[in-house]
């Protein structure tokens, strides 16, 4: 997957394969571990100039076409590297410390990058392993059979039922104007809304948030001025059981309907 | 690997019924007779092992379903559904509308610098907020509002139990503490251990 | 009715994983020690009788899933779609969080050399990692961990499950081994066309 994982790949040491597309690379370190992993490069002593000459080449042909910030990141290398080169030309003690060594903060970056890359690679190999195991569901199978259209036998009675179950009044939330209303519009637009997404929605889900009367009257007409225009279809399986409104033939607003009261608002 | 592993595996996977020359294509070697004598094999083991499912044919189709005295327990379990989880974006939306509500779309949008549409359908979707009427301006825009849930949600009695905003750094110090005292507690109990 | 056939029924009708005081929801006489026990106990026993699935460990989640080998017949029927393999930056910045946790951005980008902050926003956004605190420092920086969702996507129990860095050598040379297994193994169905 990642360049670094193809060690070995060209191991001459001949500057020529390292036309490399920086596409491939996640960023500079991705690119300088490339460069020094396939050259077989001892990490501990990095031939700076020819890094610094490959690295910089390599840069060239794509940079202008490289959006500004992932150019920046490539560029601020490049400096490291000439910044580093221009140290080691300076003349130094007899027997250098390694921690005095200008390649040593950048060595520890490399390395520290490299085994991130390792963890990178056990985690492919973690999530590959995941696909492998499926849960219930995973097999789509044959299209879910339609529901069978049930004749609108639910009385009002039924519906009323549960807009008794509300229990009066909730909790006053302040921030509710006292004397706030919901229209039958407003409900009428939810419900087209959900069920542009949804083919079936529990009737609960029109009024219970709201948790008053009113917005349960409000759906309740709603729902039957929709059934009435077939934009849907109420079904009940079972006297009280739960109520749902199935997506029907005409969904779409018909002519002559206020856009205005359909739409979530200007935009 | 065994025919019956096979048919098992497909019919566990499956989201809606298959028939036996369905589950058939899961392997060169099955035709639909085979299929048919395993899922009777597995039906006798899931019987025998008292297994709290087993294989029903539904039309023409098999599918693996829990047995129907189970019921009470999976419709119980489904009425205390898992509490959700809202994205960081979800989370400053809803922070905008509990604290500046009623609050249109708009509003909405120049105090978070982004477009919050898709956020605010999450949110109607979650039921965490609501329409609660209509502004004064242009188009009379929608006003939404945190609704009942939101407040169950956070454990709240009513919004006057939100932190005014000039309180806020003293009660997130606190929680912050509260957290601390709580993963020093967990520290503790691993022992040294460490956990890279 | 038996606790482990309260436990199967509930895990069986679940399509994600359930914590074990999510699973004794089901019933008064459940808790989540009874749970932990009942799920060993339908481990052992489908581990006896060569079930085709298996209950697996998802950070704190119980989940039925199918055993790895029957994916090749699973994969021939329509699949729902599969979870999305990572991009290489999601990758490298979650391998850089999980074993580094909690992190700020900052030291994030001085691992990886390049910014962080938009493959930061995507994995906040699939919750594969979370705001999990503040660091100390300039402006007190957000910190970031991963989540049950990052465990969940990788099949792990908890994050001891990664190797430790010093045994990421050997997990490595294995997972190499074994997918070079594979590979002759496919190179030989593909009967004899020889591949570099």
């Amino acid at each position: 997957m990642s360049p670094s994982a193809q060690v070995g790949e060209g191991t001459h040491r001949s500057i020529e394969p390292f036309q490399v597309s920086l596409e491939r690379f996640e960023g500079p370190l991705d690119l300088l571990l490339h460069l020094i992993r396939s050259q077989d490069i001892d990490i501990f002593d990095i031939p700076i100039a020819r890094i610094t000459e490959q690295f910089v080449r390599t840069l060239e042909d794509e940079l202008e076409a490289m959006p500004i910030e992932r150019a920046g990141e490539f560029l601020e290398m490049a400096a490291t590297l000439v910044r580093i080169k221009a140290q080691l030309l300076l003349p130094r003690p007899e027997q250098p410390d390694w921690e005095e060594d200008p390649r040593a903060e950048l060595v520890r970056r490399l390395l520290e990058y490299e085994h991130f890359q390792d963890v990178v690679h056990v985690l492919e190999g973690a999530e590959a392993q995941r696909g492998r195991h499926f849960g219930k569901g995973y097999v789509a199978g044959r299209p879910a059979p339609a529901l069978a259209p049930v004749e609108l036998e639910l009385t009002l009675a039924d519906f009323l039922s549960v807009v008794a179950r509300i229990p009066e009044p909730a909790p006053p939330v302040e921030i509710r104007p006292p004397s706030q209303t919901v229209t039958v519009e407003e409900k009428v637009s939810l419900l087209r809304r959900l069920l542009g997404k949804a083919k079936r929605v529990s009737f609960d889900r029109l009024f219970r948030p709201w948790g008053t009367r009113a917005h349960a009257v409000a759906a309740l007409l709603a729902a039957l001025e929709l059934a009435r225009q077939q934009a849907l279809r109420i079904e009940q399986v079972k006297p009280f059981a739960s109520i749902w409104l199935l997506s029907g033939d005409r969904l779409r607003p018909p002519a002559g309907v206020d856009s205005d009261e359909t739409a979530e608002g200007p935009e | 690997m065994k025919v019956e592993q096979i048919v098992e595996a497909t019919l566990f996977a499956s989201q809606t019924p298959l028939t036996a020359d369905e589950i058939a294509r899961a392997d060169e070697v099955l035709v639909a007779e085979s299929v048919v004598a395993a899922i009777q094999t597995l039906r006798d083991e899931y019987e025998g092992s008292e297994r709290a499912f087993q294989i029903y044919q539904l039309g023409d189709g098999y599918q693996v379903l829990t047995r129907p005295e189970y019921a009470p327990y999976l419709e119980r379990f489904d009425s205390v559904p898992r509490a959700p989880h809202l994205s960081p974006a979800a989370l400053e939306t809803l922070a905008i509308i509990a604290y500046r509500n009623p609050i249109g779309r708009i509003e909405i949008e120049e105090v978070r610098g982004v477009s919050a549409s898709s956020v605010l359908r999450t949110l109607l979707d979650w039921e965490l907020v609501a329409v609660v009427g209509r502004g004064e301006g242009l188009g009379r825009p929608l006003l939404y509002g945190v609704t009942q849930m939101f407040l169950e949600h956070f454990g709240l009695k009513d919004l006057s139990d939100l932190p005014a905003p000039d309180e806020l750094p003293v009660v997130l110090g606190e929680l912050q503490e509260a957290m601390e005292a709580e993963a020093a507690v967990a520290d503790a109990e691993e022992a040294g251990e460490e956990v890279i």
